[in-house]
Order: structure tokens, then C-alpha cells, then sequence
């Protein structure tokens, strides 16, 4: 749906270098990097705002590099939601629609299904500066999604939230992609937000966008160093859960709380337990597993493990390494207790 | 702290020039007060009153004027970065600092006497010392909207005119307002410059100066508090918009 | 954007002010330039001559006195919270909307005949006008230094006296800089206030005036050339020192 | 040496309630506390730019709560240095000297003195905008430091540095301490600071010191809970360190890196195993322990076990604690991994 084809441009001290991919219908993309890559001048390139100074964008196979904002049909987020603070929540809400001669009755009727749906039917008469955090956000993911935009363009949406405010809009996030359908591109520096809500991820450093595809493969498998470094996050692992079990691949994992559906959950490397024999302790979850690759990282070993099929990334120390008696291809098993597993 | 001599001094020292800026505005209220008869008279003064509607006529018209040109450049001057940018914000400061004779021999010198002894010789007098108030003040207005908002009304479906009309200028009308006020007051006190360019119509500022060289001080002073109250009544509206919107 | 034409339509329209400044500027300037010998014949005119020189010193006076009382009342409008501080801010900002006739009416009702047509009552006119630029560049200019700063000094050993002149005046000292010279600007600006007040000593700006009424436009033009370009020398001066001060 | 009594103040939003402590000669005392907590108002008060509302100040059991700045003789550096942005380094340094008309020669000699002990010799001559955020921080230390202040005031002093300045910067000031041997009082938001730099640290929450003492004492028995919940970190254990083993009061723990000396490591409880018999894993950290609590805390159980005399608190699931059998008193293995081990 959305294609960028080749996109530079240079603004301030924030550059884009051939910056190229594509965003399907219905997809949720996530465009993940630290601050200062680039992130915010790509959605405001997408968004009109800027002309880049060379390459194309297309929006369904019609060319869209030159057309002014509000002719591209596409809803833009920023990061301080950017509320018009003279207008009442309803105002905003309404203001694409009025802008665009919509019937008054039909406007009320659009604002007042979209803010039930969002669940700020109660702050309608409110002025944007009495809202918290968290309330501005929907208002804002409101006041776009009325216009049932073609895409939606979110820059760092939970960066200014308090974690607990962040953790639940998330979810919601999830059950009004459901229920509404649209296709998002996101961009944020938090990992959490990728895996969470990501169906397909770019990794975008220094203005270049690295690597694109599936969150459990890009986190998986970084395509280089740099990517690697900037991710830390090794093991990701998707499944269906039932409770305090998660399934996935075949294999059965005890998760730390209770949940139901598709999740992904991730451990570190450093907390996965290697023995060469089956022990009992309180880490709940043991495999058997197969040692693919062994690399040195100096004062740590890194061992890429087969269990199942899914592959689990461990740190151990040297020492351990010699009196294991740890080689390629050699079996042992992999353990980690169920606390130590962070849901996303 | 309780023993802070040196700021206790320093506001000492301070104290003398808040009481001379003070003193003369009280002294010449209360002692007209007293003087009520001449006050009254004054205000039946056809001359007093032909003089005062043609103060705020012009000076009104001065003030329309500059919103006009000085808001688009307001604008300009926020948004966009060109060049000789700096030498336009130049210009648009120099009238600050220009003899107001001066500024009335410079407009007879480039306009000559199309413009002596009428509305537009003052008005244009006016304009020339007071428009940078209102450009100015657009200008800050328009940098205190955050762009952004600017940009989301683009994608949420307005023109870039629409946008400039229903989310910059009603963000940015506080600042404009409280400038087109200054703009107005710095109008109508102007003496100078109209003294040269046009003397007729009688503007009060004119005959306050008038009255003063032909009657004496007794028969200037009235008028003269009627323009005080007039300004300061425009002065207290203007601050207690500009602290009303600063809070909004 | 390549296609802005709302802005290009603004520019176009607030184009109209900025030629409106800069053209009687550019005029008055080029058309003495052809009129060389005039202007050299004013610069030998004893009258011009010590009508510049009155104008010089009572503006420098000025900025001088609203230095010593303006720089203390900055600090503390900068520093201190107290009752009434609001009122205060109000009061030295007053000058700036009451007509400049009116300003000579007030001084002369209030200090009677004592200051008639003398030095005194030149720089107590100008004073009047200009000093508030010197309390609120100096009020900004301690505004914009760190409290901490003083705070720092403090427990280094600096006594309240000595962290001022340390730190806080010479941090604050190009905005007082520029206040100063926008003072100095305004005050050789003056006219009518000065008309009232003080006649005689005859000022530069006065003398435009004067000769004008008695000589017409081409003998007051030279000298209003001569301020004009003193006043837009002082006023580069000040952009050169804000602009640097603003880098530094 | 510094002796607050008492003391409150209400200044903005911010307050101090009933604050009492001591800071000992030559300590380094830590305030530790969330952003809000009151504790730059604490040190402004004591530095003498506020008075107390009510309360007392002493300073070698001289009533101090009255005296002007100037005449407390001791150092403050605010959070943002406070560098005088018109001096060059070289004058900052000598502020304070200038100030109590040193001869020239000496103070000369004085600020080449400290700026070499600092590092900063080479940087005498720059203006303070061209330093780093770590060069600005050793010029704030130095200015201060030159006068020998009874007391040198640290607020947040690397709060606003990148994490290797920062880990360098506490190195280092350990060893300026060693040199210079002058006693702090630091206030932090930063664990990691209260526990590679601090002697004792209190505790500050919502305007109160809520507990002072040893680090190793606060963080292992909070006084509550409230500041159980501030400090997160449950197990930190002090020993010499002799390159990778740690000795703790009797007990061997390797450690993930190479040090020496005294050092303070911190084990999360979550990352602790239980099993009831010794395991061969590459968790190379094994101890017998007694199972001294176990605690509910809903979907997880708290344990505080007895290793050689050393309390740890470890988490494990409730299935675990049934299937294990745990009871209070019980004797299980605790096992973690060297490489889970933070080293302060």
C-alpha cells in the first residue's frame, strides 16, 4: 500500500539515506531506532510535510512524492500528539470531518462512535490541556482514525506515558486494530512497542534503514553487528498461550503470569542455565538442547542452542565452558525459571 | 532571607524611578480632580472633541492598517527562514529609533506634499512609528504555535490557508491583539512627526501642544488627563489581556 | 515546499511595510548625497552644531541616570517576588502608551516652572520616555542568569555585594548594554515632550523642527540626514552587540 | 562534622519534614531519593542559600543555621555545574581563591595543583560552553575542592552524563577521595552511585529521611516498605574481591569480571535457583541455605535464605514452592550464575 522508494533527504542535522520499503493493508509496521535516526523526519516526508530531495513515494501505486498533505489521505500523529489547544476534545475530533464539509449530524454521529470505541466519550466537552497523558493520546489516535485514513503515521505514540498508562494503551492499541483495521506505521526506539504491537519491523540507524522484516526474525536474526548491538534482546520466542502455558513450536513453556492467545515473550541470554544432565530446581522450564554455535565474546561465551526447533541464545562463562566439556553439536540441557520471562 | 541588605539597597535605589514615572501621572489626575469645573468645560469644547475623534480616528485606522500588512508579515518572519532575513527583522525595527521630526521630514522628503495637512499625512505618520508593534508581536505570536499543529491540520485534511485561519491565527490572536493595542497607543501619543507632516486636522496630541503655547498650562492640563485616562485605560485592557491569554 | 503560495501571497503583502520603513530612509539619504554642498554648510551652522551637541548630552545623561536607578530595579524585579510587583512591572512600562505631549503637560504640572526650558527639564523629559528600556533589557538580562550562579559564588565566599558584581553584572551586562543604547535612542528620539518642556536649550531634533517652520523641507533636511544617520549608526551598533552577545 | 536537627522547609512544590542526620569528617554520605523528593532543597538549605522554617544546622558544633553562604566554609555544585560561562577554566578554579585575595603565586599554584590531581590541566584555558559534560563536572569538583571546604555538596553530580563518563567519573572519585580526603554529601537518584561511592546513605522519600545507616544495612533491611519498594535491589553483598572470586564473610563467589578490593556486588532476587539437591550447571555460584521466610506476594513467593551468615532474598513460583516442598527452616540449594552478579 504505502512504497518508499529510495528516499534521501537532508533537514537540520537529521538525514534519510535511500530509505526503502513498503507497508501492506491492514499491516502494523514498526520502524525501530534510537533517537536522532531519522525516525521523525521519515514520517514527516511520508506525511507531505517535506519533499525529499530525491526518490519517490507511492500510496497504492500513485506516485504521492509531491503531493501536499491533505491530499494524501493519511492521518499523522507527532510525538506531543499536538491537540489544537484552542478546541474542545469534540473539535478536534471533529476538525477533519468539518474540514471537510461533512453534514453536521453525520460528524457528531463519526466523533461520538469513534470516542466510545476509545473510551473517551466522558472527556468530549474537555479542553486538551485539563487531559493527562494518556488521555491526549487517544484523543489524538481519535481525531486521526475518524477520518478512516488510508494509513495512520504514529511518531514515539507511548514515549511520553507512565509505564502503566504505556502497558495498557498498547493493549488497547491491539483490540482497535481489531476492531477498526487500519494500517499504522509506527516508529519508536522502544522494544517493547516492536514486539508488542509489530507484525513486520525496520531497524533504522543513522538515517538508513538496516534491516525489515518479521519482529521474531529481525530480532532473531540481526543482520549485522551493528543491528545486533543496537537490539540486546536475543531471545524472542512466539506462541500460542493458555493460561500459564505458552506453546510454541511443539514445545511447552510456563509463563510467569496468565494470558490467553498469541504473545511473544523474550529472555536474555544470561539467564538460561546449561547442564549436561536434567536437574530439578525451582526453574520451571528445562529443554533438552543442541549446541549450534559457540562464539567467544571475550570474558563471556555465547552459545546458540536448538531446542525443538526454536533457537535460544545463552551466555556462560568460560570457566564453565571447559568443565562442561561444551562443543558443537554436543547435547545438553537448557533451563530458566519462569520469572525470568518478560510478556509482551 | 531576612538579612539581605544589598537587595533591600537596590530596591531603594530602584524605588526613585518607579515614583518619578508615578508621581506626574497621580499629581496631574488628582490636581484635575480638583479643577472639575475646566475638566467639564474642556469636554464641551467642540475644538477638544473634533480634536479627540480625529486622535482615535487615525490612529484607529493606523492600527487596521498595520494588522493588514503586519500580520502576513508576522508570518513570514515566524515560518520561514530566507535570505536577508535578518536585515528584513532590521528594517522592521528601525522606526524605534528615529527622531520623530526626522521621521516627519523623511515622509514630506519621499511623499513631498501630497500627503501635508491631511488624515493620510498623519496616518501615515502614525504607521511609520508604530506598525513594528504589530509585526513584532505577530511574529512572536505565530512562533508560540508550535508548528506541528500546523502540520496535522494539513494531514487531517486543510488546505494550507485553512490551516493558517482556523489553527495559527486563533492560536496567535492574543499576541496579535495585545500588539495591535501597542500599536494604537504608540499612535496616538506620537507628537513629533505629525507636528511636521500635518498640524491640520487637529489631532488632541496636537492640541494639547497648542493650548499649551497659546493659553498656557491651566488650559492644556484637561485634555491632557483625558488622554492619560484614555491611554491607561487601553494600557490596563492590554495587560489584562496579554495576562489572560499567557494563563489560557 | 516548491508550491507555497500562501506564503508567497503573505510575503508579497507584508513586502508593503518593509518598503514603507526602508524607502523614506533610502530617499531622504541618497537625495542629500546630491545635495552635498547643503549638507556641508549645515555641518558649519554654530546653531546645528550646538543643538547636536545639546542633543548628545542630555541623551547620554539620560542613559547614564537610568543606568544608575534602572540597573538596581531590574535586579530586584529580576530576583525577588514581593506584593505589588506586578504593579510595579506596570508602572515602568506606562511611558510607553502616554502621548509625548502629554508627558511634557505631567512633568511641567508636577515640577512646575523649576524645569522649564533647561537641561534639567530636557533629560527629565527624555528620562521619562526612555528610561523603562533600560529596566526591562536589565531585568532580562539577570533574568537569563542562573540564580545558581550566584548561589555557586556564594558558597565559594563571595559575599552578596561582591557574587553582583562578579557574576551577575558582568553575565547581564550585553542586554543592560543594549537597553542602554535603545535608551539613548529613544531619548535623542524625543521631541514632543521636549517641545513643552524645554524649548531652549535648543536639541538637534527640536531644530528640525524649527527650521522647518521657518525655512521649509530643504533647509531641515540636512540635519535630519546628520540624525538619521547617527541614530541607524547607534541602532547597528546595538544589533552587532545583541547579536554577538546572543552567540557568545 | 555536619549535624542537621530538625529541620523543615516548604519552598514551591518542594518540602522537608523533620530532617535530622550526621555526616561524620571524611565520610561520603549518600541522600538517596526519586526525583521530587525534596533533596536539592535539602542541600540548598544546608549550603545556606534558604533558611530553615524551622530547625538547626551544625557544623563542628557551631550553630550554622543562620550564617550567610559565604561564611559556612563548605562547597556546593549545583546539578548543571554552575560554571561561570564568562571566566575561562583556569578563573572558575581560582573564583574562590580570588575571592579571599589569595597572593597570585599562590593561587596560581593551587589551581595547577587540583587541576592535575582532576585531569584537567590541559583544558585550563577553554571557556566552560567548549567542555563536555565530564569536563564540566571535574571543573565543578575542582573549583570546589581548591578551597578545602569542610563539606563538598553534590547534587546529582552525574545525572546528566552518558553511562561511561559516568562509570569513569565514580572511579575516579573514589581515588580523589583517597588523595584529597575530604568528606561529601552526595544526593542521588542513582543506586548504582549510593552503592559504589557511599559510606551511609538515608534514604529520602516525600520530604522525609526515612533511613539512615550503612549501605549494606539499608539495602539488605529496609526500615519498610515503602522504602523496600524505592530500593528494588534486594541482595547486595560486600567482600574482597581477589581478581574473579569474591570473599563475603567466609563464602566464595565468583564473579563475572576481573577486580580488587573492596566491592559490593548486587544479585536481583529473581535470578536466584532453588533446588534441593547440589546441581552441575553453568550456574557457577552453589550454596547450602536455610530457608529463613517465605513470603506471598501473589503470583510469585519471596524467600530469605541463610547462606554462611549472608541473607538472600530469592523469588520462585508457587508451583515450585509446592513441588520442592520449601518450608521455613528446610535446606536447599541457592544457585545463581556468575554472570547475573552486578558488580557496584
Amino acid at each position: 500500500m504505502l512504497r518508499v522508494e529510495n528516499v534521501n533527504k537532508d533537514w537540520k542535522e537529521f538525514k534519510l539515506r535511500e530509505i526503502s520499503f513498503e507497508v501492506n493493508k491492514g499491516e502494523y509496521f514498526i520502524i525501530l531506532g534510537p533517537s536522532g535516526a531519522g525516525k521523525t523526519l521519515l514520517l514527516e516526508v511520508i506525511a507531505g510535510i517535506f519533499i525529499p530531495d530525491s526518490g519517490r513515494i507511492f500510496m497504492n501505486d500513485e506516485d504521492i512524492t509531491f503531493l501536499p498533505p491533505e491530499k494524501r489521505d493519511l492521518a499523522y500523529i507527532p510525538q506531543n500528539y499536538a491537540l489544537f489547544p484552542h478546541m474542545r476534545v469534540y473539535d478536534n475530533i471533529a476538525y477533519g470531518l468539518k474540514v471537510r464539509k461533512t453534514p453536521k449530524s453525520e460528524v457528531e454521529k463519526k466523533v461520538k462512535e469513534i470516542a466510545e470505541i476509545l473510551g473517551i466519550s466522558h472527556l468530549l466537552h474537555r479542553k486538551p490541556k485539563t487531559l493527562s497523558g494518556g488521555e491526549a493520546q487517544r484523543v489524538a489516535i481519535a481525531r486521526a482514525l475518524v477520518l478512516e485514513p488510508k494509513l495512520l503515521l504514529l511518531d514515539e505514540p507511548f514515549a511520553n506515558l507512565d509505564v502503566q498508562t504505556k502497558a495498557k494503551l498498547i493493549q488497547e492499541m491491539k483490540r482497535w486494530r481489531r476492531e477498526l483495521n487500519f494500517t499504522a506505521l509506527h516508529v519508536t526506539h522502544s522494544f517493547e512497542e516492536a514486539v508488542s504491537l509489530g507484525d513486520r519491523v525496520g531497524v533504522m540507524l543513522n538515517g538508513r534503514l538496516i534491516q525489515t522484516g518479521e519482529v521474531r526474525e529481525v530480532f532473531g536474526k540481526p543482520k549485522n553487528e551493528e543491528v545486533a548491538r543496537f537490539l540486546g534482546f536475543e531471545n524472542i520466542i512466539e506462541g500460542i498461550a493458555e493460561g500459564r502455558i505458552l506453546k510454541a513450536n511443539g514445545i511447552l513453556i510456563e509463563l510467569p503470569i496468565e494470558v490467553k492467545g498469541k504473545v511473544r515473550i523474550g529472555i536474555r541470554p544470561e539467564e538460561i542455565i546449561i547442564s549436561n544432565e536434567p536437574i530439578k530446581t525451582s526453574a520451571r522450564n528445562e529443554f533438552k538442547a543442541k549446541v549450534l554455535a559457540i562464539e567467544d565474546l571475550g570474558s563471556l561465551i555465547r552459545l546458540t542452542l536448538d531446542i525443538g526447533g526454536i533457537e535460544l541464545k545463552a551466555f556462560i562463562t568460560r570457566s564453565s565452558l571447559i568443565e562442561m566439556a561444551i562443543k558443537e553439536g554436543k547435547e545438553v540441557y537448557a533451563s530458566f525459571k519462569a520469572t525470568a520471562i518478560h510478556v509482551f | 532571607m531576612k538579612r539581605d541588605y544589598v537587595t533591600a539597597f537596590f530596591a531603594l535605589i530602584g524605588t526613585f524611578l518607579v515614583l518619578y514615572i508615578l508621581l506626574p501621572l497621580v499629581v496631574i489626575i488628582s490636581k484635575q480632580l480638583l479643577d472639575w469645573e475646566m475638566l467639564m468645560k474642556t469636554l464641551h469644547d467642540e475644538l477638544v472633541l473634533d480634536s479627540l475623534k480625529n486622535s482615535l480616528l487615525t490612529s484607529t485606522a493606523t492600527m487596521i492598517i498595520s494588522l493588514f500588512f503586519g500580520v502576513p508579515l508576522g508570518y513570514v518572519l515566524a515560518r520561514k527562514d530566507f535570505r536577508g532575513k535578518s536585515f528584513v527583522q532590521a528594517v522592521v525595527d528601525v522606526p524605534i529609533v528615529i527622531p520623530h521630526s526626522v521621521v516627519g521630514i523623511m515622509l514630506l522628503v519621499t511623499f513631498s506634499n501630497r500627503i501635508l495637512d491631511s488624515y493620510l499625512g498623519i496616518i501615515m505618520a502614525m504607521l511609520f512609528v508604530s506598525a513594528p508593534f504589530t509585526i513584532n508581536a505577530a511574529r512572536d505570536g505565530f512562533l508560540a504555535v508550535d508548528e506541528k499543529l500546523e502540520h496535522v491540520a494539513r494531514t487531517l485534511g486543510a488546505s494550507k490557508l485553512k490551516a493558517f485561519f482556523t489553527v495559527s491565527l486563533p492560536l496567535a490572536l492574543p499576541s496579535i491583539f495585545s500588539g495591535a493595542i501597542m500599536t494604537w497607543a504608540r499612535a496616538i501619543s506620537e507628537v513629533g512627526a505629525i507636528l511636521i507632516v500635518a498640524y491640520y486636522p487637529k489631532t488632541a496630541q496636537v492640541l494639547v501642544m497648542e493650548y499649551f503655547n497659546n493659553y498656557g498650562l491651566r488650559a492644556s492640563r484637561p485634555i491632557s488627563v483625558i488622554l492619560v485616562l484614555l491611554s491607561l485605560t487601553i494600557f490596563i485592557v492590554l495587560r489584562w489581556l496579554v495576562g489572560r491569554s499567557r494563563n489560557a
